[in-house]
């Protein structure tokens, strides 16, 4: 289907804390836009019930191009270095492109 | 009054219930979006009471309860964290970050002490209040110091630039924190409103005030259960201090209501249920952020699993019988 | 009181007002955890209620309504299922999870029936409640009986190890179903606090709880109109079910509640409400666990669209003049 | 009553807190569904009151209020369409889509109205809130008609079918919008149901309403906050459209409230804030679906996050003064 | 995996104020079933902190066959042609094939 | 990206009451984590509108190896022809592996 436009989603699931700082290295990172839904799960560091805020989790997906994602992946690279648990999934997706009708020309 | 009648409040009771239910594995669960509306109505409510009390008492007193709670807060980390490192059971970067929460409070815990001495018909003083506003944040900045000091001491050299615990927002955050917020915002408003537009709001902030309260604890019974589950990640010895820290603490909190403070047997409880008490709400997001190698299930199973229950049902009326044996004496 | 006079209690318009903004496809909803809040707030502040008073009254008259109780939820979905099944308009395992529905009892209706007789100035005895709370259960475990029958009959054998209907788990869940520990743990609590420290939560239980219920009600309306909607599923037949099952149910718990339990108009009303009232709390999780053959849409539409309505609306009313009549003659 | 002693309102303070919090970054957050709780929670009390007294008022009075609520709903959002279209900063369509808002009202505004008046010892008419019910919808249709007349000025053609402005379900939507119902139902009921059932449930609608008030104001405070960061969007020209507005529909609806329904310095003033007021309850989702092109940012940068907290803090005393002298004179 | 049916997941990040018209829009086309998240997000228009619910976003998951995706997605940039703000994501996904059981032959 | 490790992402729609279920059986295979996220929809067995506990529907994401996921579908199959309403999406993923820092060794 050649309209439809080749990008990468990144999915990362976190914890709630870390949303804004992930966000922020995202935006410095060039990228446009995020959805964040509310999740609950378990991993090695036990259970996160999403009951309190202390142990909410969350998905974060971001829709971008390869050259973005890169150096994206650095950076969520090293804050897993620091100790921070996140996890870090790409897939392959393909997305309508967007077409601003004239009239929004603000 | 005895400890058994202790349980006789329904604030406890209604712990005790959640605990139960998740213990008999119970699908009993509560929306997280109530946990956080009745921690909200807590707040506010307590605030609005207390401040609306604090604008017509001693600033001087104020002051004193002020200096006092930070002492508490800066020192109470540093003797967590050489018992921690001392026991073994930890790395350093763990000590710091389970040290943290025990320098700060539980509001959990300090209502449910209200509730206690009020079925107990015991007077207490407004002051403590401002306390466990002040102290919800000076533990953060020692835990921070105490695990980048243990970060050089391990040799774990960070990338300057990235570097969470020296990163501002982290410490801003910890007096930004909603619930700090929350509270002192509230406690000003109770204190400057107009005492006529005031009473418009007491219905809503006292009386039910005691049955959210029920609500509130009965979701932290779940949750303590939860954390119990736990227990086996935390072994025994980290356990133990998990009880035994905040009995310590509760002597010195004891000591300075009664002696530096001048409080009577209720306020002088109130103060030590703050050192006792460890915090679940300001404290472990911000070691999440700044202490990341540090696990989150140790400091969270020990503050909301194990302290935080012995403080409800043992503690608080401990530290009255200690709090009476000070000040008879 | 007639049954129009029941309409112009506040909280049966506000069940008419979510029914009908749902049908004009207004664009009301509830937040899903403000559903879950309602029914926590109802289930905590009626069992403290009733707890307060069972803890003053006769323990004998209470063991009675506990066994009738547990009769009613026996012997109800065994009627229901061979109704059902002689319609010849559900499967067996169908006609199962059905019966199951109406064996066990709704906290809603029963409140709306408690509303309805506070507003009509009639009394009513405090041990229906315990019967709400008994008869949460039992329905299920005769469900799964009746569902692994039906299932041998059909010749489904299931791999033993993973059959879900003897799985102990579903009945575990039936007893320590969420809703019923906490009208059972509220209950308890009720009978064992201080009479003091009850009195301080007494504005929460009682004051706010008429309006609280109105709540509840608007987001059941909303509920059983979107219920409605899926009736062709359900048939003519089947709908007439969930008008005639209840009329007839309320029947034999009137009986019961006059003759076997010997109450007055209230208490005889309230057990005829249970009987004729389906669950929509602990059943339907119970049976999409253990008779997962069935479909959900089926007794969520009979249960919450077609019964709970009828039952709030016109039965309640109905269900006071059999009891009037009974207790009459 | 100085606009200094209005911002000694709790209502007004808790907005100012949670503005400030926002400002300060604090992680201070309300759920989402808290929000939803809070604004069910004001319509149905607010509902419950109003439409219990005007049970008792004078019908041509409120016939008069109604007609005039529309006449208001229909022409201010022209008036504002034509100031913006000249102002050159936007285009049509969006200023089809902002206008739209300013037609409408604000249930927030006006409910921290009715407490500045209950702390000044203000009386009020109760009719302005059946204006409140009536004014949420019509300025839609005047939206939607400017929207389609732009359009056609800037020759985009649409595929009939799909036009969604023209799509009856945005209107339908105008009047079945969630709170629309939920007040005109809850006033409905109000003054239909007994007396006697309506005061069981004056706790819960009287008694804690103005401690929900400023939960949702210090919900609404955080909101504007996170609002007025969109600013640069909006730019200084179409800002100053968010206070002069306001400014001038006020006068527009204090002549109404004064001279054409004759009301007092209350019920004036009330009137005033109607006009004032701009919605971000019914009117934006409207716009979002009827007039896709219009940037959502703008207009609700506009109303919740310039002309809301204007109205809160300065306005609400202004319009008070305004009706003051308009009604001395 | 043979017992695989290969099919396309689409998933459409919008507000929630589309969630009806965007559903009544894929049923037309002949789905069976949609799932929907409450979600969050930032993009183009804007911040959607989910606080209210005018700026709440949502996720729309539909599980489709190639067939029926084509059409949908022309209505889907019919809509964005019009201005909705709307992104539809494809993705290729397996899906275990659903066997009724006897029993509910109802 | 020789970086990212191939893993399969394992998302399965059903209702809430399977949640605890399905997670065990999940556990019993080996799988060390799992994300929940709580949804609504419809589908066969009609609107999930999640407005009470009963009609609630979630998101089970489970990220795992292909030897893992084979015999926990032969669960999910299992569960699906005795009845259970579930939907189980298979789809290939690339991930960040996680690198624990030094510290973290309790
Ligand atoms: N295998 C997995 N599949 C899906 N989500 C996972 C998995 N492992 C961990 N998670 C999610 O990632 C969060 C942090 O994982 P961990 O760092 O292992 O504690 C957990 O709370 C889960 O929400
Ligand atoms: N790059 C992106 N990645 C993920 N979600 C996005 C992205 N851009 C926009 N969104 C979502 O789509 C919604 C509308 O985007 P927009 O139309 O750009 O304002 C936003 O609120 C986000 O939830
Ligand atoms: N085609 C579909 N796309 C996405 N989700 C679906 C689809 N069909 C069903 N679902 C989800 O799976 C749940 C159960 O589906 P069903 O068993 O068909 O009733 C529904 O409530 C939806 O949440
Ligand atoms: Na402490
Ligand atoms: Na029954
Ligand atoms: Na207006």
């Amino acid at each position: 289907m050649r309209r439809l436009e080749q990008k990468k989603l990144l999915t990362i699931i976190t914890a709630r804390e870390l949303e804004k700082k992930i966000i922020e290295t995202a935006r410095r990172r060039g990228v446009g836009g995020y959805t964040v839904v509310q999740a609950s799960g378990a991993g090695a560091s036990g259970i996160q019930s999403g009951m309190l805020d202390i142990d909410s989790n969350i998905l974060i997906y971001i829709i971008l191009s390869e050259q973005r994602l890169i150096p994206l992946l650095d950076d969520l690279e090293g804050m897993m270095a620091r100790g921070h648990r996140l996890k870090a999934i790409v897939s392959d997706i393909s997305i309508l492109p967007r077409k601003p009708p004239a009239a929004t020309s603000v | 009054m005895s400890g058994l009648s202790n349980l006789l409040i329904p604030a406890v009771l209604f712990f005790a219930l959640g605990f139960l239910a998740r213990i008999l594995r119970s699908d009993l669960r509560f929306p997280p979006d109530l946990a956080k509306l009745l921690s909200i109505y807590l707040l506010v409510s307590i605030g609005i009471h207390g401040g609306y009390e604090l604008g017509r008492a001693d600033i001087l007193t104020g002051m004193h309860a002020v200096f006092w709670a930070i002492v508490l807060g800066l020192t109470l980390p540093v003797i967590g964290y050489f018992l921690l490192v001392a026991s073994r059971k930890v790395d350093t970067l763990n000590a710091a970050a389970i040290a943290a929460h025990y320098g700060s409070v539980s509001a959990g815990t300090f209502l449910t002490a209200i509730a206690y001495l009020q079925s107990a018909g015991v007077q207490y003083e407004s002051y403590p209040l401002i306390m466990l506003a002040v102290m919800e944040s000076p533990a953060i900045i020692i835990g921070l110091l105490l695990a980048s000091w243990s970060r050089r001491r391990l040799g774990i050299v960070r990338e300057g630039t990235e570097d969470d615990s020296h990163h501002p927002s982290v410490l801003r955050e910890a007096f930004t924190n909603g619930s700090v917020m929350l509270l002192i915002g509230s406690m000003i408003i109770g204190a400057i409103a107009s005492p006529k537009s005031v009473e418009a709001i007491k219905p809503f902030v006292s009386d039910i005030f005691m049955g959210m309260l029920c609500l509130f604890l009965l979701e932290m019974g779940l949750e303590a259960a939860r954390r119990i589950e736990d227990f086996r990640r935390v072994g025994l010895a980290l356990a133990s201090f998990g009880v035994l820290m905040p009995v310590g603490s509760s002597f010195i909190g004891a000591v300075i209501g009664h002696y530096a403070l001048g409080f009577g047997v209720g306020g002088t409880t109130l103060v030590a249920v703050l050192a006792a008490s460890a915090s679940y709400i300001a404290v472990p997001p911000a070691m999440r952020l700044a202490v990341p190698e540090a696990n989150p299930s140790l400091y969270l199973t020990l503050s909301l699993g194990i302290t935080f229950p012995f403080n409800v049902v043992i503690g608080i009326p401990l530290y009255h019988r200690i709090a009476t044996w000070f000040v008879g004496s």
